[in-house]
């Protein structure tokens, strides 16, 4: 691990000016990004996720605003890190597409109904090479074939809701990759997807990994997708990364509460017939209501000390890993 | 060149009503207020026979080119060998130039019929009072008042080069008046006590109207806006075929008789008409057709049902003027269509119409006067001589409650009403002051005014009075608003008042009176319709009062339509009182009122008598209409229809003022072929 | 302000409220904050108002006509007297015609004050079966041709101020009764056509498709023309209001229809639907209350429609007709040249209904916005 | 494809045969026929006509045979072809709508493609820039040219013009020009007198187009495939331009065919007041004079072209939206 990471996010604010109030969807989120690894990032709906990898790329839509933090990418021939969020808006789309890439939830409404498949594919790459339209055909076909697509070259000419949802997620996936980026994020890449298609896209998405040498961001809601796929882990809690470190050392050992609580909710074959799936008590909070303190404490369990209530736990690192609980130090006075 | 028979007729015509002239023209200089304002010019005019024919006659350049061309045959031959030759208001003219003017639409053939009236037999001067000679150079009335013969003009052609004589009048009266698929019914025009007369040719150049009894009006007749007498523009247009004489050698190709049915058929079918009938129709209208040989001094080019209607000189036109040019001056007439009558407004304001007065709107005098130096225009106020450009026409039997029909047929209840009508704010109001208020009856001018006393009475404001009658009406009970209630049912009576905007706002005016007649306790409901479906509600009576002008009966014998139940066309005062007065008693239902009664009869009387007598039994049937408040009268004599003339100052021998009436035919009887471009 | 809402107390966070908040209460929130909007629906409600309150706030006659007062220009109300002394008045008026111009001339008699009462006795009218003559503002003592002209009179002499009064009420309530005829045939017809489906549904489509590809104005002109002219102006005024909605009643079949279709798919109507429901219970209980919102914004935004077509209507002479007194009718008045030329304050009706249409629109946008934020 | 369009068109005859049956039926609604009319506008201008004559004039008509038997003598005819003949203009109905009828299409193409030309922009921009300066600045104009209607505007217009210039702006051709034969000048003309009456009658609708592209691009502008178009690196305005746009033309094109009858509606209006040589004045004059195969064949006519309208309308939706297209075969 003492390589350097291909992204690294420190400390990221995201917020969101709603009638109702300001919402915090990112409020302070680290994490580390690393050549051929995917780092999986976890959390109920409204976590945060999905803001966090559009800050990431700049294409938070008004009415939000990335308003801290950095985003350090190290540059392909290996210079010092810059800080995207530092990065003019024109400098900035060239790293949208040939440096990250993105991939969606829903492969459906991710494709204009309006354009074939081969033009939004290639449209990136002509944006980004400069190649030829019939290069970059030539390309978008090969793509397609890459990701698995059968009869690329008729399928280039198709449009999105001519095709099926597996083969679709498929194109996504060629689309992000057409001009080569270094980071993929892939935001909810199977949750749309039957068991079957997405065992499949997921084993394309490891096998592209491996060919290329990609960092992933893999955002999900599925401790199980996680657990297949990811080497690293951010665990999300209302914009917060509540736990981070090595896939197999939080399935192993998950330290916080609501990490504890995930895990407990994945439905294992070892799990007695007929018995009800555990589910975390209480629901997520309204995102412009943040609870003082904690912000799991409400529906926490060993929400025991009295600063959970009011004072929000700091990041501890512990055995090479952080978390933010108080179970695990940083309580106020108390010495870690 | 008139020969001493015409001489003595026209003469006799000449001599009865010139005194009649001088009065009209000192009334006009006495109008108070309305001269104040410079617009009201000498009433003066062309005069036709105004010189002796000259010796040698000149022709427009274009025609001149035309003769050298070979395509005309010179001007000589053209001209009749007894051409009328006109006086022009200021001096003879100039050739050339476009009179742009402004119709709106297809059913505004009067627009252009109103210019042609030169094609007419008999006219009348620019005074409007004596009877002059037009196509015909002259008349004579037999004594006994059963003949009139027209005499012709020797020479004279229609306007394709064709000689126009007595067989015309022979073929309109055989081929077309008499021929039941063309003229459905005959009209009264050429009845006398109650017979059919003849129309007979003496020779060439001589007709003959022969009836079986007295029937002294007939040289009005023919000089009037009648059927007869109307002229072939305007008779034989907009679907009618009156006016006398029809130009056969053309018109004979279109009728059955000169061919078969069949092939009238077959060559109607091929242009596109339903029958032989309709093609006729069009074919001898001159607003449609531009072939059809006419005798007025222009002729259509693009007919009236295109966007514009154009008309252009006829080179065979029988007038002169006294240095030998043959008339019109002007080459062209272009009328534009305009789609309302605020664009015609603008239009004429901005310049770009020549002479309008037709459609011309007095409300907005002011702005039109603001506007006289930009438009390069001049503005002259003509004065007519009807009583009431808004009269209330009453209907006498009305059926449809029988509670207003009986208040409707009492005198002093219309009595009432008139009196309850503040005049005076109408005329400041809507006239912004240049009416005469007062009854029904025509000018103090017209020989046929009953006196000046009848312009007041029952016809000023006296709510004291009104409300006094109509308490003595038994119409005492009122409702919480003040309103008088009807004695059968106890509910608020409610006269209803309809009224079309068209040469007035009328509506406006219906709203005003209904305003002045809560001093009186009458409810005034103001029915505002569309002019078609308004006249369709007077064909059935179905009406309490009509809002309309009383024009026309200025001179009652011509134009009873808006004056008494005399007009089958209209049953503004009950259509079965006039079916009752048109069948002689045969149809229809004799009206009650003794009155009414009396009015008709005298009215029926006057056609057999000499004009002196006729004159007074019209004094004596306005004196019944106004006592009996028939029609009530409120303010006339006014510029409002059609008498506010925008001239261009380019324009010459524009009179100061004309005589604007029906009969008249405004502007006709100032001569537009004599009107010319200065520069 | 609105403190009603408040009414569930400060013990209730703001999140909370939102939370258990009423989908018309959300809607209303939404609303409160789009400040045009807030200010239209101000602006909707003072005219409305002014309808009720027509013949109050009138100070003349709107009827009455009088030569003496013909084309009169606005006249000012003077709140002090020449000594400083506050006693609101008018200037007694003069007015003669120019006899070259023909313009009628008003000359201020500045010897005559007549002094303005407030709350103070008039003509007389009716309203609710009331007759009073009591008006906000009167003259005290009138002579002939006095009145309180502010903006001007017409060629007949009439205020246009109070017959502007009337005009609004006529216009806006002709507005109200043809919203909600056609909201009754909008509701029922694009209702049925979405339940039913079928051949049902494909007739009214058909039927709507039609009514919509025809030129309007020809079909008014049809109908309006096709009205016997002896009815009296209630039963014109009536009619009038019924061949507009019946025209205008497509579009709100086709929001009913579409807003019906998709709510038909959302789960918890199929729940009512599972739940054995009748389907009565579903539409009024379930279906309905959960678009309320989108009618009341497609109704804010079909009223300026109906006053418009009013108005076109009568500016051809087939709508209202004098007497009654309705927008349409007083621009009907002022669209003549001499009206343009001498008497520009007659237009003083366009500025309500521009107003008013203006409102609506406004009103109707920020309901629409704030019924459906994403829709 | 094939498939829809034939449905289309058979949708589209069923729709112009309904239009013909009401065009009838409106025209036979008045009280009273043409003959009517006739008889009183001539009693209005001192003619009578006798009972006889008006007796031969309906029966020269067909007036006294039930109504039926009257609109199917007419659909008959119109079907060959053959549009009748106006009782009040004595011509051929064709020859009277004749240059009219262009010229109504004129006048509302121009219309159509001046409010096209400004909602388009006008709503993206409002979309893009929602609750700006420019936002509101442009919501306000597009109001007060809904607010405002449109005959008040034309009056005005026709008046100022005549007062601050001196001219009268009546009519779509020059005097010298309204008569000519069609030539360079003429159309030069034309297009001088075109773009005011264009103006007028564009307004209100161009503001409810800005309404309604406004509101679908707000609607477009927040889907995912928005996001994925910026994740591209596309330029913002290449994004915007390309997708939600194009998403939003959409509606926009099924929206022609109500624009249409909106236009031609509005375009009668317009035309009585400015005095243009269209059909709707002319439509007007038939309806009061009862001139009823005048009236008729004109409602029927631009009923027709509606259904054109509507028809081209799908046409573009077709060629716009691929889902639409490749659903149908």
């Amino acid at each position: 691990m003492a390589e350097t990471p291909i992204l690294s996010v420190r400390n990221l604010h995201t917020e969101f000016a709603a009638p109702e109030g300001t919402v915090h969807a990112v409020d302070g989120v680290s994490f580390d990004v690393f050549k051929g690894r995917t780092l999986g990032v976890v959390g109920e709906s409204g976590c945060g996720k999905s803001v966090t990898a559009r800050s990431i790329l700049g294409i938070v839509e008004r009415p939000g605003r990335v308003t801290g933090g950095e985003i350090l990418l190290q540059p392909a021939d290996g210079g010092t890190p810059v800080d995207l969020l530092k990065m003019s808006p024109w400098d900035m789309r060239a790293v949208r597409g040939p440096e990250i890439a993105l991939v969606f939830q829903e492969p459906m409404a991710s494709f204009s109904q309006y354009y074939t498949i081969g033009n939004q594919i290639m449209e990136g790459i002509r944006l980004h090479m400069g190649l030829s339209a019939k290069a970059a055909r030539a390309r978008a076909i090969d793509l397609l074939d890459m990701v698995g697509v059968p009869q690329p070259a008729r399928r280039v000419d198709e449009y999105p809701f001519q095709l099926s949802g597996g083969l679709r997620q498929r194109v996504m996936i060629a689309m992000a990759l057409s001009c080569d980026p270094r980071v993929l994020i892939a935001d909810e890449p199977t949750t749309a997807l039957d068991v079957t298609t997405q065992a499949q896209i997921l084993d394309l998405l490891r096998e592209l990994q491996q060919k290329r040498g990609l960092a992933i961001i893999l955002i999900t809601h599925d401790m199980g997708v996680i657990a297949e796929m990811a080497h690293d882990v951010a665990v999300m809690y209302l914009g917060r990364a509540v736990e981070t470190g090595a896939v197999k050392d939080i399935f192993a050992a998950p330290q916080h509460p609501y990490t504890r609580a995930l895990l407990r909710s994945i439905p294992t074959v070892m799990a007695k017939p007929r018995t009800r799936l555990p589910t975390i008590e209480g629901s997520i909070p309204q995102p412009f209501n943040r609870p003082v303190g904690c912000a799991y404490h409400p529906r926490c369990t060993e929400a025991v000390f009295a600063a959970c209530r009011t004072e929000p736990p700091p990041e501890v690192g512990v055995a090479g890993r952080n978390v933010r609980c108080y179970l695990h130090g940083g309580l106020p006075g108390a010495r870690a | 060149m008139t020969t001493r028979r015409t001489f003595l007729g026209y003469a006799s015509a000449m001599a009865a009503a010139t005194p009649a002239a001088s009065a009209w023209a000192q009334a006009v200089q006495a109008t108070g207020s309305v001269t104040q304002s410079g617009l009201v010019g000498k009433l003066e005019g062309p005069i036709p026979g105004g010189g002796p024919t000259p010796a040698k006659f000149k022709e427009a350049p274009q025609l001149a080119e035309l003769v050298k061309a070979g395509k005309l045959p010179p001007v000589e031959q053209r001209v009749p060998a007894e051409p009328m030759v006109i006086k022009p208001v200021e001096s003879t003219g100039k050739y050339g130039g476009t009179w742009r003017r402004a119709f709106i639409g297809p059913s505004d053939g009067e627009n252009g019929n109103r210019i042609m009236a030169s094609d007419k037999l008999l006219f009348w001067d620019f005074t409007g009072s004596k009877i002059v000679p037009c196509v015909a150079k002259g008349y004579e009335l037999s004594a006994d008042g059963k003949t009139t013969t027209l005499f012709l003009r020797k020479g004279m052609k229609w306007g394709d080069g064709h000689p126009f004589n007595a067989d015309d009048f022979v073929f309109w009266y055989e081929e077309m008046y008499l021929n039941k698929d063309i003229v459905p019914a005959p009209i009264a025009d050429m009845s006398a006590g109650g017979k059919p007369g003849k129309l007979v040719k003496i020779d060439e150049t001589t007709v003959q109207f022969q009836f079986a009894n007295p029937y002294f009006l007939f040289p009005s007749m023919l000089a009037g806006d009648t059927l007869i007498g109307g002229g072939q523009a305007t008779r034989q247009s907009a679907g009618n075929s009156y006016a006398a004489y029809a130009p056969a050698h053309y018109l004979k190709q279109f009728l059955p008789k000169f061919s078969s049915e069949a092939e009238v058929n077959a060559k109607a079918k091929a242009a596109g008409y339903e029958s032989w009938i309709r093609m006729f129709h069009v074919k001898k209208d001159w607003e449609l057709n531009p072939d059809l040989p006419t005798l007025g001094p222009w002729r259509t080019v693009t007919p009236i049902n295109t966007p514009t209607w154009s008309m252009e000189r006829n080179p065979f036109y029988y007038a002169v003027d006294t240095d030998g040019n043959q008339l019109p001056y002007i080459d062209k007439v272009v009328m534009t269509l305009a789609e309302n009558i605020e664009v015609v407004n603008l239009k004429a304001m901005a310049g770009e119409l020549d002479l309008q007065e037709r459609h011309i709107d007095l409300q907005k005098l002011p702005v039109i006067l603001e506007n006289q130096d930009r438009g390069k225009y001049d503005v002259h106020l003509d004065l007519a001589f009807n009583g009431a450009d808004t009269t209330l026409h009453v209907n006498m039997d009305f059926r449809g409650d029988p509670v207003v029909g009986k208040l409707l047929g009492t005198a002093d209840f219309r009595r009432a009403l008139s009196m309850g009508i503040d005049r005076d704010q109408m005329n400041e109001t809507f006239w912004l002051g240049l009416a005469t208020p007062g009854s029904s009856a025509p000018a103090e001018s017209m020989p046929e005014n009953p006196g000046p006393e009848w312009r007041k009475k029952w016809s000023t404001l006296d709510v004291a009075a009104a409300n006094k009658l109509l308490d003595g009406l038994g119409l005492t009970q009122k409702d919480s608003d003040g309103y008088r209630l009807r004695p059968d049912n106890g509910k608020r009576l409610v006269i209803e008042l309809l009224a079309v905007k068209a040469f007035m706002d009328w509506p406006k005016h219906a709203e005003m009176i209904a305003q002045h007649w809560r001093k009186i306790g009458i409810y005034g409901d103001v029915k505002e319709a569309e002019r078609g479906l308004a006249f369709n509600r007077l064909l059935k009576s179905d009406h309490h009062i009509f809002v309309w002008t009383n024009g026309g009966t200025e001179l009652l014998y011509l134009y009873s339509s808006w004056a008494l139940p005399t007009d089958i066309a209209s049953g503004v005062y009950g259509i079965e009182h006039a079916k009752w007065y048109a069948s002689n008693g045969a149809q229809g239902t004799k009206p009650t009122d003794p009155k009414m009664l009396e009015a008709l009869e005298l009215f029926r009387s006057a056609a057999s008598k000499q004009e002196p007598e006729r004159n007074k039994i019209a004094q004596d049937i306005w004196k019944i209409m106004v006592d009996q408040q028939f029609t009530i009268g409120t303010c006339g004599q006014s510029p409002a229809l059609m008498g506010v003339r925008m001239a261009s100052r380019r324009l010459g021998n524009i009179p100061g003022r004309t005589c604007i009436a029906q009969h008249c035919r405004t502007p006709g009887s100032s001569r537009p072929e004599t009107w010319f471009y200065k520069a | 302000m609105f403190s009603f809402l408040r009414a569930k107390g400060p013990a209730l966070s703001k999140a909370e409220r939102y939370a258990q908040a009423t989908q018309l209460q959300l809607t209303w929130w939404r609303f409160r904050r789009h400040r045009l909007a807030m200010i239209s629906g101000i602006v909707v409600a003072l005219f409305y108002v002014i309808a009720i309150g027509a013949d109050f706030l009138a100070t003349t006659d709107p009827h009455a006509t009088d030569s003496r007062t013909s084309y009169i220009t606005p006249q000012p109300i003077h709140f002090f007297e020449d000594d400083g002394s506050f006693r609101p008045h008018v200037s007694g008026l003069k007015g003669v015609r120019d006899p070259k111009t023909f313009k009628l001339i008003y000359t201020v008699d500045p010897n005559r004050h007549v002094p303005v009462d407030f709350l103070a006795t008039g003509y007389e009218y009716s309203f609710l079966g009331i007759t009073t003559t009591r008006h906000l503002f009167a003259l005290r003592d009138p002579q002939r041709g006095d009145g309180i002209f502010i903006l001007g009179t017409d060629q007949l002499g009439r205020d246009v101020w109070s017959r502007l009064m009337v005009a609004t009420r006529v216009s806006l309530t002709i507005g109200l009764v043809g919203v909600t005829i056609s909201l009754f045939l909008g509701v029922l017809l694009g209702g049925i056509s979405a339940l039913y489906g079928g051949w049902v549904d494909t007739v009214i489509q058909r039927t709507i498709e039609v009514i919509r590809s025809m030129p309007t104005i020809p079909l008014w002109l049809g109908l309006a023309a096709a009205l016997p002219n002896d009815w009296s102006v209630t039963a014109v005024y009536f009619s009038i209001t019924i061949i507009i909605s019946l025209l205008a009643w497509t579009d709100l079949a086709r929001v009913v229809r579409g807003k019906f279709l998709s709510l038909r798919e959302e789960e918890f109507v199929m729940a009512a639907e599972l739940a054995g429901a009748s389907t009565g219970r579903i539409i009024f209980r379930h279906m309905l209350p959960s678009f309320m919102s989108h009618i009341i914004a497609a109704v804010s935004l079909a009223l300026p429609a109906m006053i418009i077509s009013e108005t076109s209507l009568s500016f051809l002479g087939l709508g209202l007709r004098p007497p009654a007194i309705s927008w349409g009718i007083l621009l009907q008045d002022a669209q003549s040249i001499q009206s343009l030329a001498l008497a520009p304050w007659l237009l003083a009706a366009a500025v309500p209904v521009i107003l008013v249409i203006l409102a609506f629109n406004f009103l109707g946008d920020g309901l629409r916005d704030a019924a459906d934020p994403y829709g | 494809m094939i498939n829809f369009i034939t449905r289309r068109l058979l949708l589209g005859v069923l729709t112009v045969w309904m239009i013909s049956v009401l065009s009838f039926a409106i025209i036979q609604l008045p009280p009273g026929d043409f003959v009517d009319a006739y008889v009183a506008n001539l009693a209005a201008s001192g003619s009578s006509v006798s009972a006889d004559e008006a007796a031969a004039l309906r029966k020269l008509y067909g007036l006294g045979q039930p109504i039926y038997i009257q609109y199917g003598k007419w659909i008959t005819r119109i079907i060959t072809g053959d549009l009748g003949e106006s009782m009040e203009w004595r011509r051929p109905v064709t020859e009277v709508i004749g240059d009219r009828i262009w010229m109504t299409l004129l006048l509302s193409f121009a219309a159509l493609i001046l409010t096209w030309g400004l909602a388009l922009p006008i709503g993206i921009y409002s979309a893009v820039r929602q609750y700006s300066f420019g936002d509101y600045l442009f919501t306000l104009i597009g109001f007060i040219g809904i607010a405002v209607p449109n005959f008040l505007l034309a009056l005005i217009i026709l008046y100022t013009a005549f007062k601050v210039f001196g001219l009268s702006v009546g009519g779509l051709f020059s005097a010298e020009y309204a008569l000519a034969p069609w030539s360079w000048d003429k159309v030069k003309d034309l297009a001088w007198h075109l773009p005011l009456p264009a103006i007028i009658l564009a307004l209100s609708g161009t503001a409810q187009l800005i309404r309604i592209m406004r509101a679908n691009l707000l609607d477009e502008l927040r889907r995912p495939y928005v996001v994925t178009a910026r994740a591209k690196g596309l330029s913002e305005w290449r994004t915007i331009l390309k997708y939600p746009v194009r998403a939003a033309l959409n509606p926009f094109a099924s929206n022609m065919a109500y624009l249409f009858p909106l236009l031609i509606s509005g375009s009668v209006i317009i035309s009585i007041v400015l005095g243009l040589p269209t059909v709707g004045p002319l439509l007007v004059k038939a309806l009061i004079a009862q001139d009823m195969f005048l009236a008729g064949s004109i409602v029927l006519l631009l009923g027709v072209l509606t259904v054109i309208g509507t028809f081209i309308s799908d046409l573009v939706l077709m060629w716009v939206d691929p889902r639409l297209r490749h659903q149908m075969d």
